[in-house]
């Protein structure tokens, strides 16, 4: 195997006496598109809170770019390319959608407070750039003709588009997206399979979907990951796991939507 | 900068209209008149009220009648600047009376200084005060005197050899007067067994009587307000610490006894007079304040209040004129007044020379024990 | 994003107002006095700078940053005493001409040592959240009084008296500009996004890479250092320092500044801040009635019109 | 030795007191989410009310009977209780779902409106005031040892008082739908719980407890004014911080230790001056290595 961009090895979490996540081995490649599923409940956002470096593991390592992120804080992940959005949108609320995308692009600006003082032209041509690079951004989205709305009050389909252009502005390697179609009507899920795609083209860059949603998940990840208990059942191609009877029998008990949307 | 203009044009708006002239002579007071202090701020107030009635009724200073202008300090520092300020510039007051805290009276006397305006201080014990400027005056009695006259009374009167020192942290006077008493203490060659402070306004003094207790003293010496010595007498009772407590002018207040009621039996405590044995003066203002306020007794921040504005009043009469100057060197030279806290001779440090008393509290009364003269 | 330069002129053209303004409204006082003009309302324009200083300071760390902060009048404190113990020991020593350079070295002192202070408490909001840091805050408030009042060196329970009164019309309002000047700046830049999306949503920011602990004791760093610049020109001022100038109280009156003015709105905590400083004076003639007024005013106003009573421009995203 | 453990007396006897306001503070706490900064006025007011109840009791009962005190007690808590649900009714439900610091705010309003209205020379005006003797006040000596009956009255009622609380938080109807009231409020209003009643249900009980606190804190220092209530209230705050704000046996435990710390450095030259600003050096030290106080739980946010 070649040195993946991201590589969990044996990850366990527990908080008090629950294991959450127990013994994962999971990792990602360069560009790749992969999902995680599983069950209500599986584990699959504190996985995800796991790389961005909200949690820390108990046990086990995770490595990004080779290195190990070990304890390092959210914020400086982010720095090193993993960017990400959140289950329940979490947009800068007194923010417009302009001041949404800039404050996520203030990471990779290198003047500071005395920059920011003293005005002068060093200041003026990188906020230009700044808002060039967010505008360019917010056009690829066609979100540019409500930049300066407040960001919490666009339709719910735009604030999710915004919540990944604002993950996008950090220019991440590594893009982790939490379960971006829940609550998205059929045309809108649509709607965003090919918009991560394009994503994933336009930007070069990797993604980690945590999905709900089976047809979503099927439709467009190389490779996939099921979780059950915080426990990795397992792993392949959407073929393979369609066929695989543990996830099935995971997922049964539970819903019929394998069977009902496949 | 837009800010500013519209600023300027509200204050306009709103302060302006107070500039009319009239047959009044105005004169200042700032007092402590709500906030944690309002009550020594209200009798202070009181006492300055009825001097001014009274001073009215017999006909007024220079065919005029007084106008007294009280601002409140709220009993917050930052006020007294601003109050005064209003007092000598807005209203044009000829002389300021306040206050009662020297922290206050430091703040507002660089402004009257400045502005050349008289400036007498009913209560403010501090020696601080008065260098302030010669324009700053002050009718009691500073704590370096109060401090000798307890030292040499517990050494004296009391026989006392171990003294512990209990002082309120918060308040100027209490510290000032805790200093002096050591020094004079110490040098009468007593020791001070214990120094300990609480903060005006406690309620629960047994940590430290607790400490004084046991380093067995042959008196306590507490100099701070009525208020929370009656709480301390009481819960020393309470602990079984039965030796003299004594204390400064801040005592003296008929609270003391209603508070404290048998705890204070057999505390002493210097003052600044006794209706007992001082003048004709003393009596009248005891007797008028009860009618004027309700029965109440004046308590010694009242007495020294009235006479402020009884000692400004005699200096606007021999100055002849309300000019700030005129005034100042007419105080500066008052000489032999009969006031209600005794007979007022201005000093070269603008302080009064006059005697303290020391009473006792008995069957919850003050008796008159001695006289001490500086 | 096209101002950038105009905000630099505005605080040029401030400062020079103030300066110029100030000569020409102490001759009024001198030769009109009592008219329409005086020294009290001079004193009191002063008073309104100040306030301005202190309110849109702590705007920055309450309002733009969401830290919750209740001890300002602790950072005051320590800019107030450094400052004027600086001048009161050396002002002897100094030429008249070089006044305003001592003073200048002094408020800058006391900004200086209290915004080490705000960094010593800055760090424990690293760690606590919402109504435990307002105590904390207040706690530390609260400890830098009783350090003032029980050393000597500062005056103790007497205070500090006979400070120089160098404060005048144009330095408060020159430090006043500076400080609007210094926090909408810092704020309405891309760094400045930072501040507001740590207000908004802490983890969210942190996984686009701000580093809310940077921006919090930033915050609380830059709004001591003018909360201390502020206790300076009041020690100037009022020309005299006790330390119950600096009790809980004060700050209290800042933060109701801050939420009066509306949370993050510079525009409206300048506002406030103006009128919070008029309105008691212009109530003095109600003396007793005063502060029941002020506080029935403070409960109509958080009932009535919750989000500050000023909502002039948008706050938070106005540009400068 | 002898002095030490005088001293434990005292600190407990104190914090008894702390414990008891404290009490008020973190059940209000506990269901609102916010600090009622107007408790330490309630608290005055309760020693007020017993203070003009007193006389016309005398004439029914014996004055110094256990009774009497009872009486006065439980009349001066009611009418607090009243008190407390008007602030409540009046002030605070029209804010409820606002932000906290809104409400903060309009709680120091409320604090200041009671204090300078009571100062007021209409009202109770400024001047301190002797509380009258409700019970016989008696010294026990126990060797060098002094127990004052005033204490072992507030340490009883303390430990009544939180007992009761706690009985009828964790066991009876009205505390379970106190608690699903705290836990999630609008979950509640939906299980047809009748959110209101609940909420002034608290602030009653609570302005109760600042009433009898009230009471026993003039007991223990005779002299009230309308600004008595502020230092306890304030130190009352800090100690159910540092239990846990919002957990009864943390409040309790709180005021305990404030007490106790607070009358041993009070009892040290040189240290009593600090007495104000210890109580806050102990509670940030405590916060900053636990921030949820003594007996909190941290809670950690969902992402």
């Amino acid at each position: 195997m070649t040195r993946a961009l991201l590589q969990l090895e044996n990850v366990t979490i527990r908080f008090g006496g629950l294991t959450a996540v127990s013994k994962l081995d999971f990792h990602l490649g360069d560009q790749e598109l992969v999902g995680l599923i599983g069950p209500n409940g599986a584990g699959k956002t504190t996985v995800f809170n796991l790389i961005t470096g909200v949690y820390q593991p108990t046990e086990g390592s995770i490595q990004f770019r080779g290195e190990p992120t070990g304890c390092l804080k959210p914020h400086e992940l982010a720095r090193r390319g993993i960017a990400r959005t959140f289950q329940n949108i979490r947009l800068f609320p007194s923010l417009t959608v302009f001041d949404n995308v800039r404050a996520a692009l203030q990471l990779h600006r290198e003047h500071g407070i005395q920059n920011a003082l003293w005005r002068g032209k060093h200041f003026r041509e990188s906020e230009k750039s700044v808002e060039a690079q967010v505008m360019e951004l917010l056009e690829i989205f066609s979100l540019g003709r409500v930049r300066d709305e407040d960001a919490t009050s666009l339709p719910y389909g735009d604030q999710r588009r915004l919540e990944i252009v604002r993950a996008l502005a950090t220019k991440p390697k590594l893009l982790c997206l939490d379960e971006p179609a829940a609550g998205m009507n059929p045309t809108e899920k649509v709607e965003l399979m090919r918009l991560i795609r394009f994503i994933q083209e336009k930007f070069q860059i990797s993604i980690l979907l945590v999905e709900h949603d089976m047809k979503v998940v099927m439709g467009i990840c190389q490779r996939i990951g099921v979780l059950d208990y915080g426990i990795k059942i397992a792993e392949g191609t959407p073929e393979e796991i369609q066929k695989n009877s543990k996830v099935i029998e995971a997922y049964l008990g539970t819903e019929e939507q394998l069977e009902a949307e496949c | 900068m837009k800010k500013l203009f519209w600023s300027f044009s509200l204050l306009a708006t709103l302060l302006t209209g107070c500039g009319k002239q009239n047959d009044m002579i105005k004169v200042g007071e700032f007092a402590s008149l709500t906030g944690k202090e309002a009550t020594f701020g209200q009798s202070s107030h009181e006492g300055t009220s009825l001097a001014i009635e009274e001073i009215n009724t017999a006909g007024g200073v220079l065919g005029k009648k007084l106008e007294l202008l009280t601002e409140d300090t709220q009993s917050k520092a930052g006020e007294p600047a601003t109050v005064v300020n209003k007092l000598i510039s807005r209203d044009g007051v000829v002389a300021v009376l306040g206050e009662v805290a020297s922290s206050r009276s430091l703040e507002a006397a660089p402004i009257c200084q400045q502005n050349k305006i008289p400036m007498i201080s009913p209560s403010s014990t501090n020696p601080k005060v008065t260098e302030s400027g010669d324009y700053i005056f002050r009718v009691c009695f500073i704590d370096p005197f109060q401090g000798t006259v307890m030292a040499n009374f517990a050494t004296k009167t009391l026989k006392a050899k171990k003294i512990a020192v209990f002082t309120d942290a918060k308040s100027d006077y209490s510290k000032g007067l805790a200093k002096f008493f050591k020094d004079q203490f110490t040098a009468n060659g007593g020791t001070i067994t214990a120094e300990l402070d609480y903060n005006g306004g406690d309620k629960d003094f047994k940590a430290q009587l607790t400490a004084i207790k046991a380093t067995s003293p042959d008196g306590v010496f507490v100099p701070g307000y009525y208020t929370d010595v009656a709480i301390i007498c009481i819960q020393a009772k309470q602990l079984g610490l039965n030796v003299p407590f004594f204390g400064g002018d801040g005592w003296e207040s008929e609270k003391l006894v209603e508070i404290g009621k048998e705890a204070v039996e057999g505390t002493y405590f210097s003052t600044h007079y006794h209706s007992d044995v001082g003048s004709a003066k003393s009596k009248s203002f005891v007797a008028n304040y009860k009618k004027r306020f309700n029965g109440k007794t004046p308590d010694a921040l009242s007495a020294c209040a009235y006479d402020s504005a009884f000692v400004l009043a005699d200096a606007i009469k021999r100055a002849g004129s309300t000019e700030g100057l005129k005034v100042r060197d007419a105080l500066a030279a008052t000489k032999g007044l009969e006031a209600v806290t005794g007979t007022i001779t201005i000093n070269e440090k603008r302080d009064p020379v006059k005697a303290a008393v020391i009473l006792k509290v008995e069957n919850g009364k003050y008796k008159y024990l001695e006289t001490v003269n500086p | 994003m096209t101002m950038h330069s105009g905000a630099k002129r505005s605080l040029l053209i401030a400062i020079v107002v103030a300066v110029a303004l100030a000569p020409l409204l102490e001759w009024i006082v001198k030769t009109h006095s009592g008219n329409y003009f005086n020294g009290y309302y001079l004193g009191v324009l002063i008073d309104i700078a100040i306030n301005i200083i202190l309110a849109v300071s702590l705007n920055l760390i309450n309002g733009h940053t969401g830290q919750f902060s209740l001890g300002h009048a602790g950072f005051m404190a320590v800019g107030g005493y450094t400052a004027a113990k600086l001048t009161l020991s050396l002002q002897a020593a100094v030429p008249v001409w070089a006044q305003p350079i001592l003073f200048s070295a002094a408020l800058l002192l006391g900004g200086l040592a209290a915004a080490v202070i705000g960094l010593g408490v800055g760090a424990p909001s690293l760690r606590l959240r919402g109504d435990y840091l307002a105590i904390v805050t207040l706690g530390f408030g609260e400890i830098i009084r009783v350090v003032f009042q029980t050393t000597d060196f500062f005056g103790a329970a007497t205070g500090l008296p006979a400070i120089a009164n160098w404060t005048n019309f144009a330095w408060a309002w020159s430090l006043a500009a500076v400080t609007v000047f210094v926090v909408a700046c810092l704020v309405n830049s891309t760094y400045g996004r930072g501040f507001i999306a740590t207000h908004d949503d802490e983890v969210a920011a942190s996984a686009m890479g701000v580093n809310p602990v940077r921006y919090k004791v930033t915050a609380f760093v830059i709004g001591a250092f003018f909360a201390g610049i502020a206790g300076g020109l009041f020690a100037h001022h009022k020309r005299f320092l006790s330390p119950t100038s600096f009790d809980f109280m004060k700050s209290i009156d800042i933060v109701v500044m801050v939420i009066l003015g509306g949370m993050g709105r510079t525009p409206g905590v300048i506002a406030a801040a103006i009128i919070l400083t008029v309105l008691p004076e212009a109530l003095r003639t109600f003396a007793e009635y005063r502060m029941i007024v002020y506080s029935l005013l403070i409960i109509g106003l958080m009932i009535l019109r919750p989000q500050g009573l000023f909502t002039i421009g948008k706050g938070r995203t106005a540009k400068v | 030795m002898e002095l030490f453990f005088q001293q434990l007396i005292n600190g407990l006897a104190l914090g008894a007191i702390y414990a008891l306001i404290a009490l008020g503070y973190t059940m209000v706490y506990g269901v609102l989410r916010f600090i009622n900064f107007a408790h330490s006025d309630v608290l005055m007011l309760g020693a007020f009310a017993a203070y003009f109840l007193a006389p016309g009791i005398a004439k029914v009962l014996p004055p110094h009977s256990f009774a009497s005190a009872l009486l006065i007690t439980i009349l001066a808590a009611a009418i607090c209780a009243i008190i407390g649900i008007l602030i409540e009714r009046l002030a605070y439900r029209p804010l409820r779902n606002r932000p906290k610091l809104t409400v903060l705010i309009t709680a120091i309003g409320v604090s200041l409106f009671i204090e300078f209205t009571c100062q007021h020379k209409a009202v109770f005006r400024s001047e301190t005031r002797r509380f009258p003797e409700l019970l016989p006040i008696n010294d026990y000596h126990f060797g060098g040892l002094v127990v004052n009956s005033n204490d072992i009255v507030v340490l009883v009622t303390t430990i009544i008082l939180l007992a009761a609380m706690w009985f009828i938080v964790q066991h009876t109807k009205t505390g379970t739908a106190m608690r699903a009231v705290a836990f999630n409020m609008q979950a509640a209003s939906l299980m047809g719980i009748d959110v209101n009643r609940i909420v002034s249900f608290t602030f009653g009980l609570g302005s109760a407890l600042a009433a009898i606190a009230g009471i026993l804190y003039a007991m223990k220092a005779p002299g009230i004014d309308p600004l008595m209530g502020i230092q306890p209230g304030l130190r009352a705050f800090i100690a159910a911080v540092l239990g846990g704000i919002g957990n009864l046996p943390g409040a309790a435990l709180g005021g305990i230790v404030l007490g106790v710390v607070e009358t041993f450095a009070g009892g040290i030259p040189g240290l009593s001056n600090y007495r104000d600003g210890i109580a806050f050096a102990m509670l940030i030290g405590i916060l900053i290595f636990r921030p949820a106080g003594l007996l909190g739980k941290a809670t950690v946010e969902k992402v």
